[in-house]
């Protein structure tokens, strides 16, 4: 789950951190300064889009908000309005924590040069410190980090809490990422995290009690297809809005590999659907991932199953009970194999869909009637 | 031979008395697996098909002699049994569940590596050497004693790889499925090093996918490698930014993606395959290859 | 450093673990009912040594404790008394966090069969858990020792605090060992440390705030003679108090070297020094090792040095200086060998020392002119 | 050729700007050894003899590609420079200091194990390789290059062996001292692996003492070793009960003292020994029996 700025930072200050005075519209935050109005959008080109305003009063500060809040920043739709002091900063640094998947653990990334891209800073002003999983932070990798943020100028004592809290956030929030640009250095010596952006580990919810309080929906990179298939306990991936297929297989990596054969075979797919153990397990989300399929309207559906410890007989019977509940107006094509499939391939033929053993010939079935991409 | 398992592993499922665990029991005593005893705290003292289940891991490898365990327990109680698993010198370890939270993997890959124990997941299926043991989701009936060895990210694209070496006529020597999450134990390349060294396998095929660095260091490890490898990745169309299916499956960087790890393999030597079912007869011809240059 | 009893139950209960109620004599403890007498000193077998004594009385106590106090119980004076109240124990267990020096880690030691000496239990009643370094205890660890404790009996809950905490003593006071033997189950549940034997590690002594109430002098296994050589900084070893030869060396891997060679010559050695890097470096810590060592009065001081670092001729200066200031006198045989030891060994003879660059000469002299033990 | 350091070997002296660095830093220059630069926090910028002192290991790696460390910080401050200089990449590392509190050589044996970090110490004078690198206390000028390869708990011992050696003609191809504390990182079985696979290394000297079971773990080494190894082990006549100096070196269970020792290491093929002075002609003995086999 990916937080907008202001959740961000409302986890940070949880964990202790200093973030600027700050309020999401149409509240304001008690602040008698200079405003910056901060559009909640997921994207780091917020600034180049027009979503960073600055006002002199309340008032101006109102107005822009208003204004904001309706707008469409490039892609995004702008899902909230934050707005919070405007700070006076003698220095931008950067600083994360970034999973790893690798290396295998949480590393810090911080550099004395924020406030643009990480990937537009030079390596030689990047320092990666890797926090080994068994042992937590050392301090003398917090020191390490501090010194580096520091660079000579400042006392890196400042940036030794910052650091080891950022690393408390990442661990007690299950964070995949979590990052500051720019952390803002104040002239009086302060530190503050000026920007958040926060990806949380979805599968740790269970652990977390943290609520987002500004919309999720805007954040989401889900279609609305993907997202009811998703519902149904299944993953759906859509491809390609205008394509004319969509393959609903028993499992992710078969998934993958079905979708490479179906776009090398010149078909145009809508959506690949990858069924997962528990959908597999029972009818009712079987029934749910079908009647997503089904709204859609797919001119072809192709079902490749390949299941040698769940039962094909039972799974069919699922499949046309599903079918006669909200049935699949297009072509059915089934590959069906594995344990008690001969039973479960004549329960789908009486179905009327076009039913085989092995992927060769379900394939031939598809591209043979179906409208293949030119120039495939 | 086989490698991660044979005829002499002794396996505990951990999570024996839920309703996966009572299931996988039932599979493996009737596939003759060398399964000894199940786990599940608080349960210790009863019994599942005969097996006796016990309080821990200390005491089912203290009574019974187990060292290998099928971790069949929700996600988020899979951290602690691992780690139990390992501490109690359980060397091989499977973690089935999916949606384990990626912290908790981390810990799991971290102390597996510290203290020398082989873990497969977490999302994994397993590993099975067919007629010897079974510590994984796959069916044993689908699969017979042969020389090729299969390792594979995903457990159902294992299915169709060796359903097309079924079509030849080809066995297996063992098959080892890692995992689909983006943190997993044991990567492809040291499960290449034990083909490599067992005598039975002949071929070994890898199976991967977009996303992670796995397959980059397995083909590192290919350049050294005298037994000849048969490399398919899947995901070559996948839409880029989205998980597909596999929470590690993920376009990224170039060398990440299907280009990338194809040409990395074959650079090193491997026979890329472009379709998953062109690996059953890549792996026919190598063999026959090979037996062409030992009997001229 | 081995505590008593006493200090060793004030350190568990410090952490919060139970303990009875207790005062080192002549206090007494706040108690109504029945009290145990209980002589301080570092022996196992204190109960057969006559050394535990139960009292109905406060008065009768406080006659057991001043007559206990004064006694000499096997080869230990009575250091201090100990008086608690006499507890009712349904079950005696045993209890113990031991440092394994070849395993690297402090290993947890448990047997539901307490109160005899760990020895005498059948290995298969004992769970040695170790616990590692870099992770520190699980949660299934300490809940699988807590039933190994409970042995089907009891509930394993109760026990999990205990071993909890006897882990936070080790790990917080730098134990090579704590001891609860017996750990007492009382009928109502309770868990009580109702001994204690803790040996603490010296090196760990600057972080670490404990002070010991009851005397050290007792429990001390060093000789006067090992003590003052110590209180100079270098290590004595006391061998055979009727030893004629006392060798001073120059590091420890060679001192016990030095002892192998005197007595397969068949010497009689009463004592072997270990210099060590300190007292090499500076002439205050040699001059007091000297003194000590002339106190002695040894018939045959026997020196060997070997030092590449080091300088010899300095290292001669020192010696002569020492020799002036407390005079040896017996023989003094000497090897000098290393860095300018040619200066060195010229400084020596003059000091009267019979002296030699290598190890076989030197020996050859001490066994020529020294008596030689009968059937060597 | 050498085992842990040679002439390659970059060496960072952790402490530089102490007393005892400040020495060790101008003998190790007069030596030639591979010297690049020194550690002490707060101290980054400064110069020791011209080289470059870094405020961290991690510093020290960046810029010098360091990858040794002579660890010579107060007792108390050991823990955390060796965890740091592992944590940087540092591979090979002696901690100098006497009287480290033993949970801290626990912690840090565990780390370089986990982590794959050669860490001679608490309490040990170091290694050397002559003629080409010194990461030790050991003075270079008393060895010379030869075909013996020395592993010893003691410094001082040490040095006595090599004048043995040296009464012989014979010089070493590297010298590791392991340290006298309870708890050290290396013991002697890994180091003899190292010199069993160093061509230059013709035989290989153990020098232990009682206590522990290091001696123990290298007879079973020792079983498979060709290289042959000439054995002593110091403190047959140590009282009970009492500690020799070394914190390490106490009578133990009976297979720890030198009888048990003794025989483990004559039973696995040790040419065993039972005086220091016995040791050079032990070596010469066999180098003169393996030349005249191999030029009959």
């Amino acid at each position: 789950m990916n937080l907008l700025e202001c959740d961000g930072k409302t986890l940070l200050a949880r964990h202790g951190l200093k973030i600027p005075n700050g309020a999401l519209w149409p509240r304001l935050p008690d602040h008698a300064g200079q405003l910056v109005v901060k559009a909640q959008i997921p994207s780091g080109r917020r600034g180049a889009l027009g979503g960073i305003l600055f006002a002199d009063t309340p008032e101006q500060a109102r107005a822009q908000a208003e204004n904001l809040g309706r707008q469409r920043l490039g892609e995004h739709h702008v899902a909230a309005v934050y707005v919070e002091e405007r700070l006076a900063i003698a220095r931008e640094l950067y600083l994360a924590v970034a999973l790893d998947r690798d290396a295998g653990c949480q590393t810090v990334v911080s550099s004395p040069d924020g406030g643009m891209s990480i990937e537009e800073v030079s390596s030689a002003r990047i320092l990666k410190m890797p926090i080994d999983p068994l042992t937590g932070p050392h301090a003398f990798q917090l020191a390490e980090v501090a010194r580096f943020l520091a660079d000579g100028a400042t006392d890196p004592q400042a940036f030794v809490p910052v650091v080891e809290t950022l690393l408390r956030v990442a661990r007690a929030e299950d964070t995949e990422l979590v990052e500051i640009n720019p952390l803002a250095l104040l002239p009086d010596g302060r530190v503050l995290a000026a920007d958040a952006k926060v990806v949380l580990d979805d599968n740790a919810a269970f652990r977390r009690s943290f609520e987002p309080e500004a919309t999720l929906k805007a954040v989401s990179a889900q279609s609305a297809l993907e997202r009811t298939i998703g519902q149904a306990g299944a993953v759906g991936v859509e491809v390609d809005a205008d394509g004319e297929v969509i393959a609903v297989v028993s499992g992710a990596g078969l998934m993958m590999a079905t979708l490479d054969l179906l776009k090398t075979a010149g078909l145009r797919v809508r959506c690949v659907v990858d069924l997962g153990g528990s959908v597999l397990a029972g009818g009712e989300g079987l029934r749910r991932v079908f009647e997503a399929v089904a709204t859609a309207s797919p001119k072809v559906t192709f079902l490749n199953a390949f299941m040698q410890t769940a039962l094909c007989d039972e799974f069919a019977r699922m499949l046309a009970g599903a079918q006669e509940a909200s049935p699949l107006a297009g072509r059915v094509v089934v590959r069906l194999k594995g344990r008690c499939a001969d039973t479960g391939r004549e329960i789908l033929k009486r179905q009327g869909f076009e039913v085989f053993e092995d992927l060769a010939p379900a394939l031939d079935a598809l591209t043979a009637q179906t409208n293949v991409r030119e120039g495939r | 031979m086989a490698i991660l398992i044979d005829a002499n592993t002794r396996i505990v499922i951990q999570g024996m008395t839920g309703v996966i665990g009572r299931n996988l029991t039932q599979r493996l005593l009737s596939e003759n697996s060398p399964l000894v005893a199940g786990v599940s705290p608080g349960r210790g003292g009863q019994q599942v098909e005969g097996l006796p289940v016990f309080d821990s891991c200390y005491r089912a490898v203290r009574e019974t002699g187990a060292d290998a365990s099928f971790v069949s327990v929700p996600a988020a109680r899979a951290r602690d049994a691992v780690m139990e698993a390992i501490d109690a010198g359980l060397h091989t370890i499977v973690v089935y569940a999916e949606g384990v939270p990626v912290r908790d993997a981390v810990e799991m890959r971290a102390y597996a590596r510290y203290r020398g124990a082989r873990l497969l997941g977490p999302n994994a299926a397993g590993c099975i050497s067919p007629g010897l043991a079974n510590l994984s989701d796959l069916n044993a009936d689908w699969l017979r004693p042969g020389p090729v060895g299969i390792v594979s990210k995903s457990g159902t694209l294992t299915y169709e790889v060796i359903d097309g070496l079924n079509r030849q006529g080809l066995g297996q020597s063992s098959v080892v499925c890692l995992g689909g999450d983006p943190v997993v134990g044991m990567w492809h390349a040291p499960v290449l090093e034990l083909f490599e060294a067992d005598p039975q396998t002949r071929v070994a095929v890898l199976v991967g996918e977009i996303g992670g660095r796995s397959e980059l260091e397995a083909a590192a490890f290919i350049q050294r490698m005298k037994t000849p490898v048969v490399a398919y990745i899947a995901g070559r169309h996948a839409p880029a930014g989205k998980r597909m299916g596999h929470a590690g499956a993920l376009m990224g960087r170039p060398e990440e993606n299907v280009p990338g790890k194809q040409a990395a393999l074959a650079e090193a030597g491997a026979r890329v395959v472009d379709s998953l079912t062109q690996i059953g007869g890549a792996v026919r011809q190598i063999l026959k290859a090979a037996k062409l240059e030992s009997f001229p």
